[in-house]
């Protein structure tokens, strides 16, 4: 779907971090966690292609979708720029989002860095159907924190780890795994981030036999499959590529090999 | 906008091809249209160039494949495709039972894949017109591209012609010192209009990586930053050429579309702008129908080559 | 920056022309220096490529002469110039007396005109080296580029070589389809280094005036839009021929130096970018330094083509 | 020069017409009506050459000038977004400026469109010098006037022509030149704007012997005379190009050849 997206809210929330709410209502209505929306920076040339962004929250009786964004380069740079009232070129929703195992009592979501954005859509999804969830978030420091409110108002139980010891545990997010007073019951895990973190996860589960889902990233022009230019091969002795925007972002957390490094080649 | 003129006709003959309206889609741009279904009209689209299809499936080169430039991309998709029989068999019964005008886009490493793949097209029901590729490494020749050596571009287009009753449309590669040769040697050869341009030669590297960006090292550079040179190539070929061109690179908006078309081309493609702007091919058909009303235009026919001096 | 690490040796040898730092301001685009003095220390830049000189004077070619594309722009200034004798008696002093590096750029339109001007530069203080530019059109060869056919690079390079002690630098047009056969042919006519790459040829078209912008038609294009291009060939080059290479097309930032650097230029040119950041060659000059520094590199050779697979 | 300018005031003052009022210290220290200032427009690669515009007006005092531009194109039309707070980057003051002759007691000033914009400085300069000025102001239509405050305030002979007669002179602003009331007395004219108004002003003048200057314009990169790219020949039958940046924009009245169409070539 294309959609003008007007900005009701855009403010920062951390260590270049910012929030934007959107009216979008036609976008809202079908969005799925995990799903991303595919977004135009300016009317100009330089930065060409789209951005995409996951849908970091949705509020379904206002219409409104939020998205968390880090700025790294100059699309994000150029977005801080933009005001309420202002609109949002958006395509969207796009790819396949988690999927909602029934019969599962508690899950965990891990997320590095800005890679919690469509694990907190994900977690109010879930506390609607009332699944029992543990929230770990890591990141490098204490002004990099963000969706302490909206979990607590769900009722999340949510961890915080950070590399500097800055707030909650100090070191990794993935260390909170061996916490069994956390992990107790956990049936599933989602996880979104930095793919050296996600291998981490993927490891753990694997050794405890838990099922789980994650979201990956590549470089994207189309965002629909059109492009074939967000390739990437399950595993690396695969003979084909799957495409990150249509086949995913979000795949069986041991369907994928993750690498420590780059994205492998 | 006043209706005070007749409604412009805006169709076109591509060299054989009739399009109703001279918007096409460029080829690895669009998939098989149907990724684009949800955002546009795939049918009211001038014509449909599908992504290029090779004899056998193609897995594609190692990501990353793509990375922007400023005003571009560069890409390496490598002809990542499921081969001739599955675009035959599941998606071009698609694109025909819904009217699409669809051009197919054929790519080969030898003079005998082009041929194979002409023939195998032959006789199926609703493809218009086969785009040839000639970009990619000339195996037999030692990799040198077959687009870039003017008695190759002879030959390919000269059998590919002998396969087919279809019209065919060489795709030129920009990476050559002489255009206009290329272009002589494919009409000579039969050529029944020319698709121009293919993407530049370009590449990046990451300063932080030390490595090229790309995992294939080159890829082609698209979008507006190559618009001035793929217009200069259509204004340079269409005075020294007498077949139609499909003239493309860069066109981002209706103006753009407009400046290729007074440079001569009987029609534009549109590629890159696809991905910025899904619904960019229709709004540029409006936008030449809005042009033509207010500057009483009945039929483009009459501001092709104007800029041309 | 903590200076954990000596200053690093900025210092770079081209071909014979000693730079003290490996950023050089582009032909033509840095006029004859003095434009620029009020916004930069022009002595301090590696080296200073002076606008293109003919045997007699030039006025260049009718306006309007530039326009800007997406991230780039269009130029036919058309040579303009006041010839060899006006530049070496008005120009070439005051620079002199200014410890600038000056490399000179020369343009003839035949094998004996290259010559003459070598031949006239030749023990005059002041300049380091010449630049070739051969991209002009060889009239004795109906006005195709001498920059664009191997043999004629190979001739022109050599008949200039003999006429001077000078370091020379042929400046490589883009615009062919075999950029590695043309270096080398300078490389084998003496040539002691390259500089890379020229404008590549496009065009715009105003579609208000159903006419070409820039009175020539055709004008070269630079900037972002063509860096991309400069660096595949620059890789492609560095990797074929012995000689260092001047690299550039499009650099706005360190980074974009640096990326030329790693695809193995000894130096690099900046021209467009002067026009939007007057002090840019001396910015990227310091962030080259604050580069070596944060990664503890003694001199650019250790990145220099590391880039490369 | 090379200066950040901050903004202190952005505003809309007519049809697509905005003023800018910089803290510029430097630039203002040495500006001359009729020069101009070069400015980047954002930090991405489109639009990448910095846009010529003529310095409107300047507060010796607070160390402020002031731009008066309108929207044509993409450059101008990015320019808007900005606001107070924001800085510009600048080159300036650039060209060569009018000359103000001594001796001279009236002038008249003629401007077209946003082409005033260099005459209001030089109003303000020739006013400080006593010299008496009638400013002749031709737009489309009323919401098209500037500056009638300020030049109030110098108690300058302001007359308005429109072309829709919303307001003044209904009419071209040249036709005002044989109003023998305004012109009575004046001994050397300015001109600024659209070529084929400034060649119905050359016209006049030349029949009444009067002298003048002009100020023109052509596409630039550089803006200090380096790049050779906003040539013109003066007269068509010249061999050697002026360049606009550097040798004008102002020239002598009767120094040029003007067009009535496109620019000449
Ligand atoms: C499905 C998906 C969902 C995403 N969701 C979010 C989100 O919710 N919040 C958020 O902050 N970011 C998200 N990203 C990453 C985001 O798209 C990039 O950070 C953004 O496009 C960078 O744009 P830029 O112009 O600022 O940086 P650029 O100047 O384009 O690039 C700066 C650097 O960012 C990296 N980068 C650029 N594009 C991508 C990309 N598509 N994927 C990975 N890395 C990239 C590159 O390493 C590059 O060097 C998501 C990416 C994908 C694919
Ligand atoms: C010395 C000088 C002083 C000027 N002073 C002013 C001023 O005070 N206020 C003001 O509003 N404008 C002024 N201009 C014109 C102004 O520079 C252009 O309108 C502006 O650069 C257009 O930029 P853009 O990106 O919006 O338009 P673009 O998208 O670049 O172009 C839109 C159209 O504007 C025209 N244009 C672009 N650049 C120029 C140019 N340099 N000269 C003439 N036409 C151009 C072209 O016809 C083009 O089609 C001045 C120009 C010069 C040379
Ligand atoms: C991602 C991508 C894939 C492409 N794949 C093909 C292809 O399979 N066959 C082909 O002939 N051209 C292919 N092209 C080239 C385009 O069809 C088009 O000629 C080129 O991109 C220039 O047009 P543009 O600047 O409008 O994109 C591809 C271009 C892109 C960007
Ligand atoms: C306005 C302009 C004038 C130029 N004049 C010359 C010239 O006289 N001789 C020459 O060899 N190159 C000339 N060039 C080419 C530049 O030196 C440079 O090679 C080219 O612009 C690519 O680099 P860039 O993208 O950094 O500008 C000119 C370029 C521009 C933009
Ligand atoms: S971004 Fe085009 S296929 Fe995924
Ligand atoms: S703009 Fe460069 S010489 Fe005038």
């Amino acid at each position: 779907m294309l959609e003008k997206g007007k900005i009701i809210r855009h403010n920062q929330v951390g260590t270049d971090l910012y929030e934007i709410e959107l009216a979008a209502g036609a976008i809202v209505r079908e969005a799925q966690p995990g799903q991303f929306i595919h977004l135009r920076v300016g009317d100009a040339y330089d930065p060409l292609l789209r951005r995409p962004l996951s849908i970091y929250d949705v509020d379904a009786e206002k219409g409104t979708m939020e998205i968390l964004y880090r700025v790294v380069g100059k699309g994000t740079k150029l977005l801080t720029q933009l005001t309420a009232g202002e609109e949002l070129d958006l395509m969207g929703p796009l790819g396949a989002g988690f999927s909602i195992a029934e019969g599962i009592n508690k899950v965990c979501l891990i997320g590095g860095g800005v890679g919690i954005a469509p694990l907190v859509f994900l977690a109010r999804r879930l506390r609607s159907k009332n699944v029992e969830l543990c929230f770990l978030q890591g990141t490098r420091t204490r002004a990099q924190i963000v969706a302490e409110q909206r979990l607590q108002a769900w009722s999340v139980d949510h961890y915080i780890a950070t590399q500097d010891g800055s707030c909650g545990y100090h070191g990794m997010v993935t260390d909170l795994l061996t916490d069994e007073n956390i992990m107790q019951g956990v049936q599933f895990i989602y996880t979104c981030g930095p793919e050296p973190m996600m291998k981490a996860v993927q490891a753990w589960a694997c050794q405890h036999h838990i099922q789980g889902e994650l979201s990956l990233e590549e470089y994207m022009a189309c965002g629909i499959g059109a492009c074939l230019g967000c390739a990437r091969k399950l595993h690396s002795q695969d003979e084909f590529y799957v495409k990150i925007c249509k086949d995913g972002p979000v795949f069986g957390l041991h369907e994928v090999e993750l690498y420590e490094g780059r994205t492998g080649s | 906008m006043t209706q005070a003129y007749p409604s412009p006709d805006l169709s076109v003959n591509l060299g054989g091809i009739q399009m109703a309206n001279p918007v096409a889609v460029a080829s690895g741009t669009f998939g098989y249209g149907q990724e684009y279904e949800k955002f546009v009209d795939i049918a009211a689209i001038g014509a449909l160039i599908v992504k290029g299809t090779t004899l056998t499936a193609r897995p594609g080169n190692p990501n990353p494949r793509i990375v922007e430039t400023p005003a571009g991309m560069l890409n390496a998709i490598g002809l990542e495709n499921p081969g001739v029989d599955v675009f035959l068999d599941e998606y071009l019964p698609y694109l025909h039972a819904k009217n699409v005008t669809v051009i197919a886009n054929i790519a080969g490493n030898s003079i005998e894949e082009y041929a194979a793949l002409a023939a195998r097209l032959e006789g199926q029901e609703g493809i218009a017109g086969i785009e040839l590729n000639i970009s990619c490494p000339n195996v037999k020749q030692g990799g040198l591209q077959f687009g870039t050596d003017p008695d190759t571009v002879y030959q390919v287009v000269k059998t590919v012609k002998g396969e087919t009753g279809l019209p065919v449309l060489p795709k030129l590669s920009p990476n050559v010192t002489d255009i206009v040769a290329i272009a002589r040697a494919a009409e000579a050869a039969g050529a029944d209009a020319l698709s121009m341009i293919n993407t530049l030669m370009g590449m990046a590297i990451s300063v932080q990586e030390r490595q090229p960006v790309l995992a294939n090292v080159f890829g082609g550079l698209s979008g507006p930053a190559i618009k001035p040179v793929a217009l200069r190539m259509v204004y340079q070929v269409y005075q020294e050429v007498g077949i139609p061109i499909l003239g493309g690179g860069g066109i981002m908006c209706c103006e753009d579309a407009l400046e290729f078309i007074m440079a001569g081309a009987t029609a534009v493609s549109i590629g890159t702008g696809n991905f910025v702007h899904p619904r960019l091919a229709l709004d540029i058909v409006q936008g030449i129908s809005d042009y033509m009303q207010a500057h009483e235009i009945e039929h483009l026919q009459a501001i092709k080559g104007c800029a041309v001096r």
